[in-house]
């Protein structure tokens, strides 16, 4: 395929140009704003499906397009300060592409029906729209500028639409608590990028990576700390705010305010997956700063502590919310352990899942109005499908072999405990520990959200009886089930191209980890090669000369050294299995048999209990601590210093000051400008306009004889 | 018979005639009249010129945009006269002698 | 012969019909001899050899301009309107003596002026061999729309612009009571 | 001068040998005094013809609207009434001539003889055969045009000049009507002009052929439109019903002609027949096929090759075929005009400016949009000649 302007730019264009259509005609032709809305990121879709199917075709770790054109330049003379965009398709672009194109689509499929009952309806798909665009835009920037713009406008989006029913004040708040906490990362985020900048000399991808594979980054420092720790840091805590990482989780709960088809793309599949990818891109930088560990560290508690808030959720949707926190928190397990490709795994199964879960609540709630895990059960027999729908992704969440769930988190978990095990920060220790005691716990909630919803008889007869099922159409059914096939592992861990047989398991010879390459310390020197074409250029790269991706089994180690990580990474499979059938076992005996009786453990660890029923107090902790405590005092202080010093010093004195200037200017206004030079004017014009009115008659005849009179005596000059 | 001299000639007589008009009169009509007699002249001075001297028919070209011209101006001016009318009851030069009230 | 025949009678209607406009007292009298001098002026175009040109002005004149004046005429009450509405007299609307004075003094101006130009042009004009007239509407066109095409468009917005203009001048407004 | 019969006659023998005859016994040459008899002759023909046929369609107008009620129509003055128009003709002229005493006298005058004038020069250009025809002016369809808007300014001035509120109500009824409607009709004609890359009859008539579907009625659907919208605008151009609006007996007793009697009425009246005629052979012309015969009959090409015929005679023969040709077609649509009179009630103001403006304006610049796109799109073939060669290239492939 030839990639031109054409072939690449519709994929973003296409939903935006829907964005901007929509956004005039959504409040006459609902209707068609829907389906304008719906075809375009379908037609995006097949976009990504062409770049992914050459991709595929390829097969090949260095290909990439890179194309540039150039924003502005305000360049003056050797100074040189010129911005460039453009995109940027990799193995991972495209993966990511047609990711969440394919997710979007079913989502806005889906939407049609949730959403159909809704007054602002159309106003949805406008939002929707304009998100999407905003990921892709994100997904194919070649710059962490252009991924910053769009990381703002998602985030506009994801204000909107927490906030969409405005008329409830929770939605409110909580749309304001999302945008004002993902600030705070953002910030950092932006302070990370100018930092980069200033070594760099602009904030390309493939410029850093030359940048730090040339060792640019070496001594140099910024407020004590090496500046790749600085810069590395304040890009993270931009994922921080964006993926929900401890301390920064709190808006992510509040999030599902917003209709769950929003909920379903944007706080689960997508949105807050850009923090994550935002770091895979950088990671680099992350492994030059330092900083795995800590990394490491946020999201193993990140993972378990969402996890066990999860376990005393009653509300479907926060259920989700919880596990979509720590599943997020296992993607920056994975990168913090340097499972580089596995993280990115995690990313796309999960958005897979928890895509297909979310629209599965979502279709619970909307057939019975009713969000309260204790009032619903048995409704298996009633949503037949969506039963089926969330079966395979609570399988898939769990860790059961089989499922694209264990494929990716177990190569995490396993990365974890070989570091866990050879490596001599024992913080890797702790790291693991959490994240297996995470994946247990994530096998128990999800089944106990899963045995709670569709299991046992109803606890509510009302709301059982009324849960209109027949409402549920092709539109509702349809995304599920498709979301939901591809919960099954082999899609992710198989191999497309014929290299070896397709391994189930998954460990080896998968597409994904041969095409998906760690740029880590070793092959940055790669990306030196890389150039930027124009943007407008047919990309005219020999693809036959690249060399075909090739699973290597050893990882580029030593045979000794493979063959023992391949070993742990055994244990930790079995280990994993291990952990989720215990945790699926756990909730079985709870909720079905009920053989365990839960309110035994609520009571025995009650203040435990309490805690996590309040989230480990971070609500109170912001709130009641960082804003009333700290800010609003700061805020105090600050507008005192503005009433007391400034305004009584600085704007009264200057008015003062400007009050004797007054009496100096007016006496010259007075007696030279207006009756010396004013006046004086005036009185001449009227002099000349006593001659001059004269001829103004508003005769047009006149003004027509002196014409003709005028034009013959010119031409009679003319004439000679 | 039919040469540039006879052309002009009767071009001229047009004009004139068009100037009296214009000057003459004092309904905004008659003078309208006028209007489209000059323009007439010119238009016919230069599709005369046209044939005898290069007959290229740039000139005639001209001429068709002073048609279009002259239908522009007539329709703007009508209804401009009209609505002249409405407000003042009279078309009457003599009465469009100010710039406003 | 048949075309000299032609040119003598478009010439007499044409210039008949304009001293007939300057000399009727009568407006819509005065309109109908400006279409006969519109007619004479087709004629004359016909004569050399300007068929679209001709057919053109009578398409334009006959159909769109003279019916537009008869129109404003009629709808501003004909042509008795010697008083104005403070009951002042004025001027005849047909003009009067004086008028005709100042107007003729301009013309003679002009005509001193344009005649002795028109002298030079005469003598300076070699009397070539006429060309034969040839059909103009394909090269017309063609011309229309390769060397003239930015007059032909800017004359298309004119014509919408005066489309509009003329309408929304002439609208009916209601005063306003606040 | 560009005359056609002219022409026509002078390929005939005869015509060279009047023409020796006259120089030898004048003693100049003779040709230019023949051609200009032959098309005297001819134009007096052709007023003549259309007089009577104006004539005869007062009583088709009787005679179709009795049959149309199931009444008997005129029926006394000779056979089945046809010499009606006759005697309707001789009481015009014999009946007394009124002019009002607070006319304006001159244009009163003036105004029946604008309409007449208006009408019969249109004449010159009506293509009633490729050898019968006064003129083939290069610009006809458009000196059509432009000579049938002088009819608007006799309405006009025929009601102004009547000094009669029912007179001037109708005449400015009648002139808005008539310029209003000529942009739609100008516009169709623009885009039958641009399928026919011309604006004489002549080249117009001959892009079509003899049979239907090669007529430009169903060149494209957008002609096949372009069609009504034509004929429609036709019917108000010259205020027939449903358009009577000008002449509408129940308000305005009979409009713009309220106050004429006599000959001045006639002469309104026939115009009005005459102008029928001629925008049905317009719109013949334009979309019908004009004055085309099947299989090239028109020329007398086959009858010579076939039957050995002289030329001369099988060329006379083709004229008439092609005059019966155009005559047929055209008095079809003259029918259509009077059967649609009788049929549909009489519009109100607004309904018809209505219909002008906001119907058939933007369907005549559709239209006009849609012939050049299919011009350029499909090379300018017709509708049946795509169908035609693409379904015998599939047949060829088989």
């Amino acid at each position: 395929m030839d990639y031109t302007l054409s072939t690449v730019a519709p994929i973003v264009l296409i939903p935006f140009f829907a964005f901007v259509l929509n956004a005039f005609i959504v409040k006459k032709f609902t209707k068609l704003a829907v389906a304008i809305s719906t075809g375009a990121i379908f037609v995006s879709f097949l976009f990504a499906l062409r770049i992914f199917m050459d991709f595929m075709n390829v097969y090949s770790v260095g290909y990439y397009i890179h194309k540039t054109f150039t924003w502005f330049d305000l360049s003056a003379g050797s100074h040189v300060f010129k911005v460039n965009m453009g995109i940027y398709i990799d193995n991972m672009t495209a993966v990511m592409l047609l990711m969440v194109t394919g997710a979007a689509t079913l989502i806005h499929v889906f939407s049609t029906w949730y959403m159909h009952d809704d007054p602002r309806f159309g106003r949805f798909f406008v939002y929707l729209s304009l998100f999407t665009s905003a990921m892709l835009g994100l997904v194919l920037s070649d710059n962490l500028l252009s991924v910053f713009i769009f990381w703002e406008l998602m985030g506009f989006c994801s204000y909107s639409l927490i906030g969409f029913y405005y008329e409830k004040e929770g939605a409110g708040n909580a749309s304001m608590k999302a945008f004002m906490t993902t600030r705070v990362g953002d910030v950092f985020f932006l302070l990370g990028i100018l930092a980069l900048w200033s070594v760099v000399g602009n904030v390309t991808f493939v410029d850093i990576y030359k940048a730090i594979g040339a060792g640019a980054f070496n001594n140099l420092y910024a407020l004590g700390i090496p500046l790749a720790t600085f810069a590395g840091v304040s890009v993270f805590l931009g994922t921080m705010g964006k993926s929900a990482q401890v301390p920064l989780q709190v808006w992510l709960p509040d999030a599902m305010w917003g209709p769950t088809p929003c909920s379903a793309l944007i706080h689960a599949a997508t949105m807050v997956a850009a923090g994550v990818y935002l770091s895979l891109r950088m990671y680099p930088l992350m492994e030059l700063g330092h900083m795995l560990p800590f990394i490491a560290v946020i999201g193993g508690i990140t993972a378990f502590g969402a996890a066990t808030i999860a376990l005393v959720q009653t509300d479907i949707k926060a259920v989700l919310a919880y596990s979509t926190i720590s599943q997020l928190g296992y993607m920056v397990i994975g990168i913090g352990v340097g499972s580089y490709n596995a993280s990115f795994m995690h990313l796309i199964t999960h958005a897979v899942f928890k895509a297909c879960l979310f629209l599965s609540a979502g279709s619970v709630i909307h057939s019975i109005h009713c969000q309260e895990m204790p009032q619903m059960g048995g409704l298996r027999k009633k949503l037949p499908y969506t039963f089926f729908a969330m079966l395979l992704c609570c399988f898939a969440i769990a860790g059961v072999p089989f499922f694209s769930g264990f494929v990716s988190k177990d190569r995490i978990l396993g990365d974890a405990l070989v570091l866990a095990l050879t490596n001599a920060n024992h913080i890797y220790k702790l790291v693991a520990l959490l994240g297996f005691g995470g994946a247990f716990l994530t096998a128990f909630y999800m089944f106990r959200m899963l045995f709670l919803t569709f299991f046992g008889e109803p606890r509510d007869h009302h709301i059982y009886d009324h849960a209109h099922d027949e409402h549920l159409g092709w539109n509702s059914n349809v995304p599920l089930l498709i979301l939901s096939l591809f919960t099954l592992g082999l899609f992710y861990s198989g191999s497309f191209t014929g290299q070896g047989e397709v391994n189930l398991f998954g460990s080896k010879n998968e597409w994904f980890s041969t095409l998906i390459h760690k740029p880590d310390a070793t092959s940055l020197h790669h990306f030196s090669e890389y150039k930027a074409e124009e943007f407008g250029s047919v990309d005219t790269r020999d693809k036959v000369q690249l060399t075909p991706a090739v699973y290597d089994e050893n990882h580029g180690m030593s045979e000794h050294v493979a063959h023992e990580i391949h070993q742990i990474h055994h244990i930790g499979a079995i280990l994993s299995i291990i952990i989720a059938f215990c945790g699926i076992f756990l909730a079985y005996s709870m909720y079905i048999k009920k053989s365990v009786n839960p309110g035994w453990w609520t009571s025995t660890f009650a203040n435990w209990t309490k805690a996590l029923k309040n989230k480990y107090y971070f609500d109170d902790l912001y709130v009641g601590k960082i804003i009333q405590k700290g800010l609003l005092p700061f805020n105090d202080l600050l507008s005192r210093f503005d009433m007391g010093f400034f305004d009584k010093y600085a704007i009264d004195g200057w008015a003062s000051v400007n009050r004797w200037a007054f009496t100096i200017s007016k006496w010259f206004d007075n007696t030279i400008i207006d009756s010396g030079m004013v006046d004086g004017t005036g009185a001449s014009v009227r002099m000349m306009n006593v001659v001059l009115r004269t001829v103004q008659s508003g005769k047009i005849q006149m003004y027509f004889i002196v014409i003709v009179v005028v034009l013959a005596g010119y031409v009679w000059t003319l004439s000679f | 018979m039919i040469n540039l001299g006879s052309y002009l000639a009767i071009s001229f007589a047009l004009f004139v005639c068009g100037i009296l008009v214009m000057i003459a009169r004092k309904n905004i009509i008659a003078m309208l009249l006028g209007i489209e007699l000059i323009l007439n002249a010119s238009a016919l001075n230069f599709a005369a010129y046209t044939k005898f001297t290069n007959n290229n028919l740039d000139g005639h070209i001209v001429s068709l945009f002073i048609i279009v011209i002259a239908a522009a101006e007539a329709a703007v001016g009508l209804g401009i006269v009209i609505r002249f009318f409405q407000l003042r009851e009279s078309i009457h030069i003599d009465d469009a002698a100010t710039l406003q009230n | 012969m048949f075309t000299n025949t032609l040119f003598l009678l478009s010439a007499l209607v044409t210039l008949g019909g304009a001293v007939a406009v300057v000399y009727s007292q009568n407006l819509m009298h005065a309109c109908i001899y400006l279409l006969a001098s519109l007619f004479g002026v087709a004629g004359l175009y016909a004569c050399i050899g300007a068929d679209f040109l001709a057919a053109t002005q009578l398409v334009v004149y006959a159909g769109g301009v003279v019916i537009l004046m008869l129109f404003a005429i009629m709808l501003t009450g004909g042509t008795g309107n010697n008083i104005n509405r403070y009951g002042l007299e004025k001027v005849a609307a047909m003009g009067n003596k004086k008028t005709y004075f100042f107007a003729g003094i301009t013309a003679v101006i002009f005509s001193l002026v344009i005649l002795k130009i028109l002298a030079n042009v005469l003598k300076a004009q070699p009397a070539s061999v006429l060309a034969a007239n040839e059909p103009t509407v394909e090269r017309l066109g063609t011309i229309l729309a390769t060397d003239h095409i930015l007059a032909f468009e800017i004359s298309s917005i004119l014509l919408l612009g005066a489309l509009i203009g003329a309408a929304v001048i002439s609208r009916p407004r209601k005063e306003r009571h606040d | 001068m560009n005359s056609t019969v002219v022409t026509y006659l002078s390929q005939s023998n005869e015509f060279s040998a009047v023409v020796k005859w006259l120089t030898t016994h004048l003693g100049f040459d003779a040709t230019s005094l023949v051609t200009f008899v032959i098309f005297a002759v001819a134009s007096l023909i052709v007023v003549g013809a259309l007089a009577t046929i104006g004539g005869l369609g007062t009583y088709a107008e009787r005679k179709i609207s009795a049959d149309l009620q199931m009444r008997q129509g005129p029926n006394r003055v000779g056979p089945y009434g046809i010499l009606q128009f006759l005697a309707d003709g001789v009481k015009m002229i014999l009946k007394e001539d009124i002019i009002p005493a607070n006319a304006d006298k001159f244009t009163f005058i003036l105004a029946p003889f604008l309409c007449m004038v208006g009408v019969f020069a249109t004449l010159a250009v009506v293509p009633f055969s490729s050898g019968f025809m006064l003129a083939d002016l290069n610009v006809g369809i458009f000196y059509l045009v432009g000579m049938a808007s002088l009819v608007g300014v006799g309405v006009f001035l025929g009601g102004y000049a009547s000094n009669s509120k029912w007179s001037m109500l109708g005449g400015m009824r009648g002139a808005s009507q008539i310029i209003s409607y000529e942009i739609p009709g100008t516009i169709t004609i623009v885009s039958i002009v641009l399928l026919a890359g011309g604006l004489s009859l002549k080249t117009l008539i001959s892009g079509q052929g003899g049979l239907p579907q090669e007529w430009y009625l169903f060149h494209n659907p957008f002609a096949f439109i372009g069609f009504f919208v034509y004929f429609i605008s036709a019917l108000a151009e010259t205020n027939r019903a449903p358009f009577d609006l000008p002449e509408a007996e129940s308000e305005l007793v009979s409009g713009y002609h309220t106050e004429y009697s006599g000959m001045r009425f006639g002469l309104f009246a026939l115009a009005e027949y005459i102008e029928v005629f001629v925008v049905c052979g317009v719109a013949v012309a334009l979309f019908l096929g004009g004055y085309k015969v099947p299989f090239d009959l028109g020329t007398g090409q086959i009858l010579v090759d076939k039957l050995g015929m002289d030329g001369m005679i099988a060329k006379n023969i083709g004229q008439v075929l092609e005059l019966g040709s155009f005559f047929t077609k055209t008095f079809a649509l003259y029918y259509v005009v009077i059967w649609v009179r009788w049929t549909l009630p009489r519009l109100r103001v607004d309904q018809l400016m209505t219909l002008c403006w906001k119907y058939l304006t933007p369907i005549a610049l559709f239209n006009l949009l849609g012939c050049a796109v299919w011009m350029y799109a499909f090379d300018g073939k017709s509708i049946y000649s795509i169908i035609f060669n693409s379904a015998a290239a599939v047949a060829g492939n088989h």
